[in-house]
């Protein structure tokens, strides 16, 4: 479904630019599910920009379904980093927000609006402004929006950086249920490594700017996962072996 | 050398010919004066601002400044230079517009803040006609003349001397004019406030007195040269010679009036000004009853050196 | 209730207080300096001006009013429609916009005669008029407010692949709303402005009549009574835009809850 | 270099574009209906009248330029001012604000022969009345500006407990920069106006002496050429104050890099 | 130093208020770590805002250095969960704003934010505007901000939401020997259970909305810590509880 090879993306010109992705090649298929783990500031975001048709790269080809990305494609849900809430919608409104634009009727949508916001936890806020909200919530409005149309595409930015451990992990089993119902291709950024092997079937590891690809790992955990899959032998295999990836591109000096 | 600052009534026309004419002669060095003359914009404007002391001595329509004195500003008429009001209404002169009584349905330009406006009535009145027989437009000064010359209206009110010329050339006009049907007040001439007539006396004596004799000279033959001066001070203007020349001749028939026909140039009538006063007060202008030595005095001018100049002895 | 009544009452008795302190002092002035009511009358002398007829003033204001509002409309119609186009359509804005500040630096005073002649001597020329100087502060704000949509928010957008109507009607209009509002405060009171200008040029009714043939008898007292009217209605109507504003725009209230 | 001046030529072109086809509509509409030059002159007999004396038409408009800065600056100190004002003590504002938009919507042309006995007959009037007519929109745009503080930002502000003047030179006047520029564009051509409507009054120098002096003679082709100085200089000036607005927010243009 | 008796926070009025925090009481003294955890929306920040003296609480009693608070305190640091950088400064204007509003010189302060900036791993973003930066890397400059002036209170909302693991850690020895050596008294919301029970010489674990004190958690680990830490049974232990305690509220279904 998509083809990377070798895109690179620079900032500003010269000397005083940043190279943000330095060489990513990378094909995902049809269904996976493919984290990126990385540290802060490699380029993770900019890699989902691109794939989003929001920023081009600098050089290299990326491919979405054969095609060069010059826009946003077919299908696509996106949850940003920075929520990206429109103050002046309610968050049912907000949520609603993708149909709207893809020329949908809203009712339609209603009752899956609502059902995502109460899988979110968000049942009595559907009419508060996002200005009412606290982090965590706005975070998990973002990605009911993303989710409201059934994207065939799913790239979701640290969607769940603020949320309180057992609210992650809840969100984790109904987001692992819903791409596997559905079969969603999605990218997912974070910082969590347990978040990363239990959601994905790979886990993409970047290296500290510019951003490359250190390791491309396989899951091989059972398609269908609980959370008592976080207890197994393999998950903790998985789990030290990407936290190794990390230490040996920095030291931790205590 | 005593210094004035004169205001005129409007952007430069033929009615501005002695003053520039006496700064061309350098007359007004030859009479000890430094002369400053600024062009203005309307004579209620000017009226406001002279009578506020900002200038010395005031070039406009006296009957605006009569009214002024009767509101509480203390102006005076120091000479008198077009004695016959010279508001007319201006139309075609093929419409066979003869007089107020040829008017019923035309649409008849107006300019409300102007003189002619509160003597509208009487005017149609003067040939059995009311407000509603015609058509009025109110259109500013400047608006006045396209309005008339493209034909949006078949009469337009205004100074007969400044208008006709200009418009002629355009649409051939012949005017009606307000003197001949009683409504006849002093037009343009010089005025000051009370208490530069007492300080400046004897400058502004001087200053009246050169400019009444540069009339005098320029309408009695000499009109070329009076459009030249103007032309020559203000050369940026592409004033039209033929049009001011014109202009001047205008003026020519209301400067006089039958009781000041033998007076000097510049010399008003008591008779004159009470009859004006009599009408500006019926047509509700005066606020307070105002007597004619109240609004004028002949003491500022000199009658020699009117003589003297009018008689081209520069 | 009766507290939210006494609040009102004190919230609006603060500016009173402001007009009453500058009417006052104005007052003071003209008795103490013995000012002639031709330079300056006093408020005592125009209020008794207004009172003397209050139905013919209300009679005239209406009628500025009208042909305000009516100006007004069409700058606000017109305005944001050539906002929308010039930010929607670089190439449109590259053509058109430096055109539309050369037009519209020509002084409207200057124009006038030509609007008589070409919209004859009806209403048209004056609510042109009005239009035209109350429509560049419409463009220039709801143009600023347009671009103003943070970049986040255009990104979503775009990933979101509306047409480019739904961006403008779900995102940018209503990004652009807090600056259209300053631009309409702003073109309101323009608009009155150009209003009295349009009257001045032509016209046999309204405020600047009132203030042309006043002025030409010199009746100081009655322009000032024309130049109050005005000043009342000019903020009456941009009181007006701020409580529309207000009711537009309820998101940003809920933010005030939060007790910033 | 080359291709940058190429592209700044390419850059500048549509917009001369734009004009040219307005101007050859003009032109043949005038030859078309055969309009008589004094209701609408061509553009070619406008530029022949600016031909003819080019260099007094430039000094003419010096003055006016000088008279629109002058009456810009002091409307942009004083705005800027007085918004800051009223959005830091809520008291003022309700107290000074009415009043500001009340005296704000007298129309100066009627004020005109006033502020020639107020301040003279020299420049001063003539900036006055630009200064006034331009500085409404300058303060009004300001206050939402001061006031569009991002409510994180203000918290951060609190936090930090700078002093007021801080918090208003660190964060709320760089809030409102982009509203503060928006209002200098509708002030600069309004200043513009403002000047040729003092000069109207009062004047022996700058256009709007010359178009007055040109209705006096019915100079219609002579009131355009003005009329046609007055938009370039304004466009000029408002592309001034947008180049100011580029230097001025170089953080803005790091934004662009990012290829939004 | 801070004393909080049955503090209670709503917002908006009547049937559509919410109430955020609902009768807390706590007390922290001088040089106290103190770690806030809870559900998302449960009222953290709003506590950390009352705290701070940009909200005012509904009811109760809420005192700093023994004065109630009605606006920030004296020595406060503050890190806010959406960082809150000024687009118009650069990376070091705004670390360096502090010491500007405090009206301090801000030469004086450049090599303290130069110093902080590099800990935080931004040596190469000195003159960068906020636009050009990675979420992570917004959210490590507004730390280096809090630090700056060695606050007394240093009040911190997620600082390490949008980090990956490891610049986490290093910077959760960072701040740990920060302020141990500074003795600041610090209140730290964060979702990371091991990082609060890393940091805290107390953890205090909040219900959900709305929020009430579940469990106040004394962390008896040695006063200096190293990340070899987290290796240990004590500290098992004390994650385990905490976890439990969640778990107790919320059940996961997966
Ligand atoms: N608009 C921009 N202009 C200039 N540089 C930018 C811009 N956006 C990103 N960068 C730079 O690109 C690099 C990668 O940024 P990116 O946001 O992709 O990081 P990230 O992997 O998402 O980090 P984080 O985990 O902190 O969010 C950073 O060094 C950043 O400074
Ligand atoms: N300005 C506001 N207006 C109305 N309600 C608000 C406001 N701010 C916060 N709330 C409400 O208060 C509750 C607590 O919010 P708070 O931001 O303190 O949560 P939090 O514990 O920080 O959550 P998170 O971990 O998601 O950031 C939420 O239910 C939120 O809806
Ligand atoms: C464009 C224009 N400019 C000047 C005048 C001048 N003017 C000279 S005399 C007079 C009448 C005064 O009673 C007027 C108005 C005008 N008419 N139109
Ligand atoms: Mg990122
Ligand atoms: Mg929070």
């Amino acid at each position: 479904m998509i083809r990377a090879s070798d895109v690179v993306k620079r900032f500003g010109k010269g000397d005083k630019g940043v190279t943000a992705l330095d060489g990513i090649s990378l094909e995902i298929g049809e269904g996976e599910f493919v984290s990126l783990l990385g540290p802060s500031g490699c380029g993770k975001s900019t890699f989902l920009r691109c794939l989003a048709g929001i920023e081009t790269a600098s050089a290299g080809t990326l491919l979405v379904d054969g095609k060069a990305v010059d826009g946003p494609p077919d299908g696509l849900g996106m949850a940003f980093q920075r929520d990206a809430l429109l103050d002046w919608f309610d968050v049912l409104e907000n949520v609603l927000l993708p149909a709207d634009f893809g020329g949908k009727r809203k009712r339609d949508f209603e009752p899956r609006a609502r059902e995502l916001l109460a899988m979110a936890g968000l049942n009595s806020f559907v009419n508060a402004y996002p200005r009412e909200l606290s982090g965590g919530m706005r975070q998990r409005v973002a990605m009911c929006r993303s989710l409201l149309l059934d994207p065939r595409l799913l790239l979701m930015d640290e969607p769940f950086g603020a949320l309180d451990a057992l609210t992650r992990d809840q969100l984790n089993v109904d987001l692992h249920r819903l791409t596997q119902r559905q079969k969603t291709t999605t990218i997912f950024v974070t910082h969590s490594i347990s978040e990363a092997v239990f959601l994905s079937t790979r886990v993409v590891v970047f290296s500290p700017r510019p951003g490359r690809i250190v390791e491309d790992i396989r899951i091989d955990l059972p398609r269908e996962r609980r959370l008592a899959v976080r207890e197994s032998a393999e998950f903790a295999g998985y789990t030290r072996h990407i936290r190794g990836l990390f230490e040996k591109m920095g030291l931790i000096h205590d | 050398a005593d210094t004035l600052k004169v205001r005129l009534d409007w952007t430069p026309w033929g009615n501005h010919a002695p003053f520039h004419f006496a700064a061309q002669k350098g007359l007004f060095k030859k009479y000890n004066l430094d002369v400053t003359i600024d062009d203005g914009n309307g004579s209620v404007a000017t009226v406001q601002i002279v009578g506020n002391g900002e200038y010395d001595v005031g070039h406009a329509s006296l009957a605006p400044m009569a009214i002024a004195r009767s509101k509480g500003l203390p102006v005076k008429a120091i000479a008198g230079f077009v004695q016959k009001n010279d508001i007319g209404l201006l139309v075609p002169a093929d419409a066979g517009i003869k007089s107020p009584a040829d008017l019923k349905g035309k649409k008849i330009a107006f300019t409300a803040g102007s003189l002619e406006a509160p003597f509208i009535d009487r005017f149609l009145a003067a040939g059995k006609l009311t407000r509603n027989d015609v058509e009025l437009l109110n259109v500013s000064a400047a608006a006045k003349a396209g309005t008339y010359m493209s034909g949006s209206a078949d009469g337009a009110l205004s100074s007969v001397p400044f208008f006709l010329p200009v418009v002629s050339a355009k649409r051939k006009s012949t005017s009606v004019n307000f003197a001949d049907y009683g409504l006849q007040f002093p037009s343009f001439g010089l005025f000051a406030t009370e208490k530069s007539i007492e300080t400046k006396k004897d400058a502004l004596r001087r200053f009246a007195s050169v400019v009444a004799g540069c009339w005098a000279y320029i309408l009695n033959g000499h009109m070329d040269e009076g459009a030249q001066a103007i032309i020559a001070a203000r050369p940026q203007a592409k004033l039209d010679p033929a049009v001011l020349r014109e202009q001047i001749e205008n003026i020519k028939a209301f400067s006089k009036t039958k009781a000041t026909e033998n007076e000097p140039f510049g010399i008003q009538a008591a008779s004159d000004w009470s009859s004006a006063l009599e009408i500006l007060a019926e047509g509700g202008l005066l606020d307070q009853k105002v007597t004619a030595d109240a609004v004028f005095t002949n003491d500022l001018i000199d009658k020699k050196i009117v003589a003297d100049l009018a008689a081209g002895k520069f | 209730m009766p507290s939210a009544l006494w609040s009102g009452f004190r919230r609006s008795s603060v500016p009173l207080l402001g007009a009453l302190v500058f009417i006052v002092l104005w007052e003071i002035a003209c008795r103490l300096f013995a000012i002639r009511p031709i330079l300056l009358p006093s408020p005592t002398m125009v209020l008794r001006e207004l009172a003397d007829s209050p139905a013919w003033f209300a009679e005239q204001t209406v009628y500025t009013v009208g042909i305000t509002l009516a100006g007004f409309g069409a700058a606000v119609v017109f305005g944001v429609l050539f906002a929308i186009i010039i930010v929607e359509w670089k190439l449109l804005e590259r053509l058109l916009f430096p055109l539309f500040v050369g037009l519209n630096s020509v002084p409207k005073v200057a124009l006038a005669p030509l609007f008589i002649i070409w919209f004859g001597v009806g209403d048209t020329p004056k609510v042109a008029i009005a239009f035209l100087i109350a429509v560049f502060a419409v463009v220039i704000d709801t143009a600023l407010g347009l671009r103003s949509v943070p970049p986040d928010t255009l990104d979503l957008a775009r990933t979101l692949r509306g047409s480019r109507l739904k961006v403008l009607l779900r995102v940018k209009l209503f990004c652009a709303m807090p600056h259209l509002f300053a631009g309409l405060k702003v073109a309101m009171s323009l608009a009155l402005v150009g209003a009295i200008v349009g009257e001045f040029v032509s016209s046999q009714r309204g405020l600047g009549y009132v203030i042309l043939s006043a002025q030409g008898m010199f009746d100081t007292t009655r322009v000032f009574a024309a130049i109050a009217i005005l000043a009342v209605v000019g903020v009456a109507l941009i009181e007006a835009v701020a409580i529309v504003e207000r009711l537009a725009m309820p998101w940003h209230h809920s933010a005030d809850r939060g007790g910033h």
